[in-house]
């Protein structure tokens, strides 16, 4: 027998496969499909002040061993999301969830954070300050250790919940980033957000996707992802939670060797809504493979 | 309900230079309504593609697809036996259980596979539906015979008059019907808006990312708040559409 | 007949494909596989002032869709370059090739085009200011606005050939960088080099490469080349050299509707060493059939 | 120089429960010494594999690879009339026209196949070579016998000595030998450096790139300055190494 079972800042995940936000929605609907308490836990919907429509479509665009979107965080806003969402997730889900948050102003983060507070079901918040696709002053936050530090500290003013800050790509100096949300005490890193990227169509000659870039997402992402959780666990002492690409229980044990406690799987949900129950069913097998008893022993393994 | 399963080609072939039907055996069970779809896994592909239901039963999947990309380009050259990755029952169909005696089936182009199965259904259920079959010349026409076949009144509207009635779907649609089903590009969809007399239901398509539900790719605004096309579409009722 | 021919900063190339640094020697070992004259140029093996043997092997690890090398600037120095490369490339080339240089000090860069100034054969210099191989400095200039600048001026000041700084894609800010080269003289821009990846062997536990990280490359990489191509190209009036995971005449006029003037192929020529011939093959064909008469009117098409 | 062309596979057997032998149909004429290698384009797999060959005549190439990955693992599900995309020519392979007579022939495991045409090359230059085959245990034995058939001395040793003599290659060296040619594993190859008493040839591995000289991902240095592995090699004459 071994052991998958994770602490992730102070909560326990019978495995570390999480769902990654915006790949899942609010939980409840793939829960038709299996039994969604076999994940650790999932990162609801990217959730913000308001509700938000998002980017016009086309949306979406496929690339090689990967694809790119630019849903411009489409969600009902907060107020509908403690009011409808997190009943409908609480009728089949009897685990903690991870909150996703973005916002566009610190206050928007702390109103958001202040309003989920309260809610049971919650475990953690992973604050995305890094979603490429809205104007405005999202991208700001995430490229900057100055603002990605601003957020946390206003984050954690307003929560007891452990704060995950879920970092950009799209830097030149990922390790300052995470140190800087570190310092404002950060309880997890969680990265890569998705690169940005752009495809152009050669019939009609311009972009396909309609916001003309979008987030960059899937296997084809997953040496700069490995590398990147690499270079922060060297310097952040926090858990990380890794993700970019990952579509196998090989590529968990990747993650966590490179230094992650927790994955999570995004673009792999979209072409197999199956994928994270697959990824855990195949986890133990592909321990064995490999040697690992317990999970708790790679991570970081391969500094 | 989404189901995840393996298929057997059982026959692949041309019925025109660029649309080919495909027949799979496998697990039909998810399929429930005429309009919903499938999507396909293929090999080197990233996303799948998501082809609309053309006819079912309980043992296999027809599936008329145009060759417009590489994907279906690679699904054109498998050969009976050759086995794929689908994902069944996705999307809310069509509602052929709406109050009418006299329905049009209006389709353009790939746009008329998923009224295949519509019409039988609404056969049914005893109603009368008159089918109408818009292609841009003759050389592009495919399923005419089959719907005839059916026992239907089927008008093929070509736009260069090569066969049938010369013109648009629109050209066709006269004002003998109490409802109207369509699937196709959006300029016909447009057209049809202007003219139609009755209610009627809309198949709509749009770049997809899972095809399930879960990306948010295909969203859209209607008059009762955002639909996700692959989802709560691709079919959605003329009243709630925003034009 | 459709027109390939393109003008780079002066001088007209038959056609937009240039074989990249690293993966075309110094090109005479390619003249016994097919006519080298039938490239638009080849930007030869990046040179610096002294001989280097590079990195420790393994250097190079397969991913998705792409490659990882670490081989670090393996050359034989810019006297054995001019000695010995040189004069067995006029044998087979009768074209301008470009000058990729390498350095990991201003006086490095300043040394090696001086003496590069000379050569009749160069018709550019290409400056690689973001081998992410390299330990001790030659990262910083690629990844920071000022010594980028700083290498562009330095190095203007040696030549009157055209001056091309090759940008880092590791960066926060790619538009600031191009604009700062360009603001001190650049007569071109190219881009992307690698980016700064990772794999981790399961077996062993430890990263594939024996220099831990590398630069990846190859079609996984394409959409952030190409989404960088079209945002250098908003912001710069020189011409852009545009790369990354090119492996098509398709792949050639997206990144000229992005806003290249000429592409590099680079990893495509490692899985088959007839790579260029055959993408200069296809581009009337292609070009034919998305309606394209002349290369020149396509370029930055896609804004 | 290198060629590229289109490979048909006549056959592609198993040898052991991970050693397979393919045999290809196509031009061989790049190939022009024993020790030579192909690079082979796999679907789905970004680089090629260089796979060592093991003999060839004027239509065929005989390739004997382990099954160490998936790309190995996919080449060993490919069926007869199946077709490879393949680089040949590749490599500085061993050089048989040096001075000796009684030859030693040294493999271990997977580096045994390109003994094969070797041993082939030296009995038609009249030399008289002895074959040593190294393996861990009597069930990874394989192509003993067509060594035998060549009518030289074959000597098996195992590991665990299962079959022929017990322990490494070296513990059957003995001393009646003027030159040596090997390839195998690091350890083996240190092994016989350690008690090798003539000259020899060494055929190295390493994680190629390209394979065929452009990247310098397999690069070593020697005592004659930097050489490629895969171009410059993967033979090297003892005389040169750095270990």
């Amino acid at each position: 027998m071994v052991n998958t079972k994770v602490n992730l800042c102070g909560i326990t995940l019978d495995n570390p496969v999480i769902p990654a936000s915006g790949t899942f929605g609010f939980g409840y609907e793939f829960a038709d499909l299996y039994d969604i308490n076999r994940l650790g836990t999932f990162s609801f919907k990217g959730t913000t002040k308001d509700a938000r429509f998002g980017n016009p479509t086309p949306r979406i665009a496929e690339v090689e061993a990967g694809m790119i979107n630019s849903v411009g965080l489409q969600n009902p806003g907060v107020d509908a999301v403690i009011a409808n969402e997190l009943p409908k997730l609480k009728q089949c889900f009897n685990k903690k969830v991870m909150a996703n948050v973005s916002g566009f102003s610190i206050d928007d983060y702390v109103y958001t954070c202040e309003k989920l507070n309260g809610e049971d079901q919650i475990g953690w918040f992973e604050v995305n300050i890094s979603c490429p696709n809205v104007h405005g002053g999202g991208l700001a936050f995430g490229t900057s250790a100055e603002n990605a530090a601003a957020v946390t500290k206003a984050v954690k003013k307003v929560t007891d919940k452990p704060v995950i800050i879920k970092l950009s790509p799209n830097v030149t100096d990922i390790v300052e980033i995470a140190k800087a949300c570190e310092a404002e005490g950060a309880d997890g890193i969680s990265l890569i957000n998705t690169l940005l990227g752009m495809k152009i169509n050669l019939k009609t000659k311009k972009p396909v996707v309609a916001n003309k870039m979008g987030g960059f997402s899937g296997p084809a992402i997953k040496p700069v992802a490995v590398r990147m959780v690499y270079q922060v666990y060297d310097a952040v002492k926090i858990p990380i939670v890794g993700m970019g690409g990952i579509q196998s229980a090989e590529d968990v044990i990747e993650f966590m060797l490179a230094g992650a406690t927790a994955v999570q799987v995004g673009a792999a949900n979209l072409v197999n809504p199956f994928a994270c129950r697959d990824i855990i069913n195949m986890l133990p097998k592909t321990m064995e493979k490999y040697g690992i008893k317990d999970l708790n022993e790679i991570i970081g393994g391969a500094h | 309900m989404v189901k995840q399963g393996i298929y057997k080609i059982l026959y692949n072939y041309a019925l025109t230079d660029t649309v080919y039907s495909m027949v799979l055996e496998g697990d039909t069970s998810a399929l429930i309504a005429p309009g919903q779809f499938v999507n396909i896994k293929l090999d080197g592909k990233f996303l799948r593609r998501p082809i609309s239901v053309c006819d079912y039963n309980d043992k296999t999947i027809t599936l008329i697809y145009k060759v417009v990309g590489e994907g279906t380009a690679q699904m054109s050259k498998m050969k009976a036996g050759e086995t794929l990755d689908l994902l069944t029952g996705l999307g809310n169909g069509f509602n052929p259980e709406v109050p009418c005696q006299k329905p049009l089936l209006i389709g353009g182009g790939v746009g008329i596979p998923p009224l295949y199965n519509l019409c039988k259904e609404l056969l049914k259920l005893g109603k009368e539906p008159t089918v109408i079959l818009g292609f841009n010349t003759k050389s592009e026409i495919f399923y005419d015979k089959a719907f005839e076949m059916l026992g239907v009144k089927v008008i093929i509207t070509t736009v260069d008059g090569s066969t049938g009635v010369k013109g648009f779907v629109t050209d066709a649609m006269g004002d003998d019907y109490d409802y109207f089903f369509t699937c196709g590009p959006m300029p016909m969809f447009k057209a049809i808006e202007k003219v139609a007399k009755t209610s009627g239901q809309y198949s709509f398509e749009e770049r997809m990312g899972c095809g399930f539900g879960a990306c948010m790719g295909c969203s859209c605004k209607t008059k009762y708040g955002n639909k996700r096309i692959c989802k709560d579409g691709p079919v959605l009722y003329r009243e709630e559409i925003i034009w």
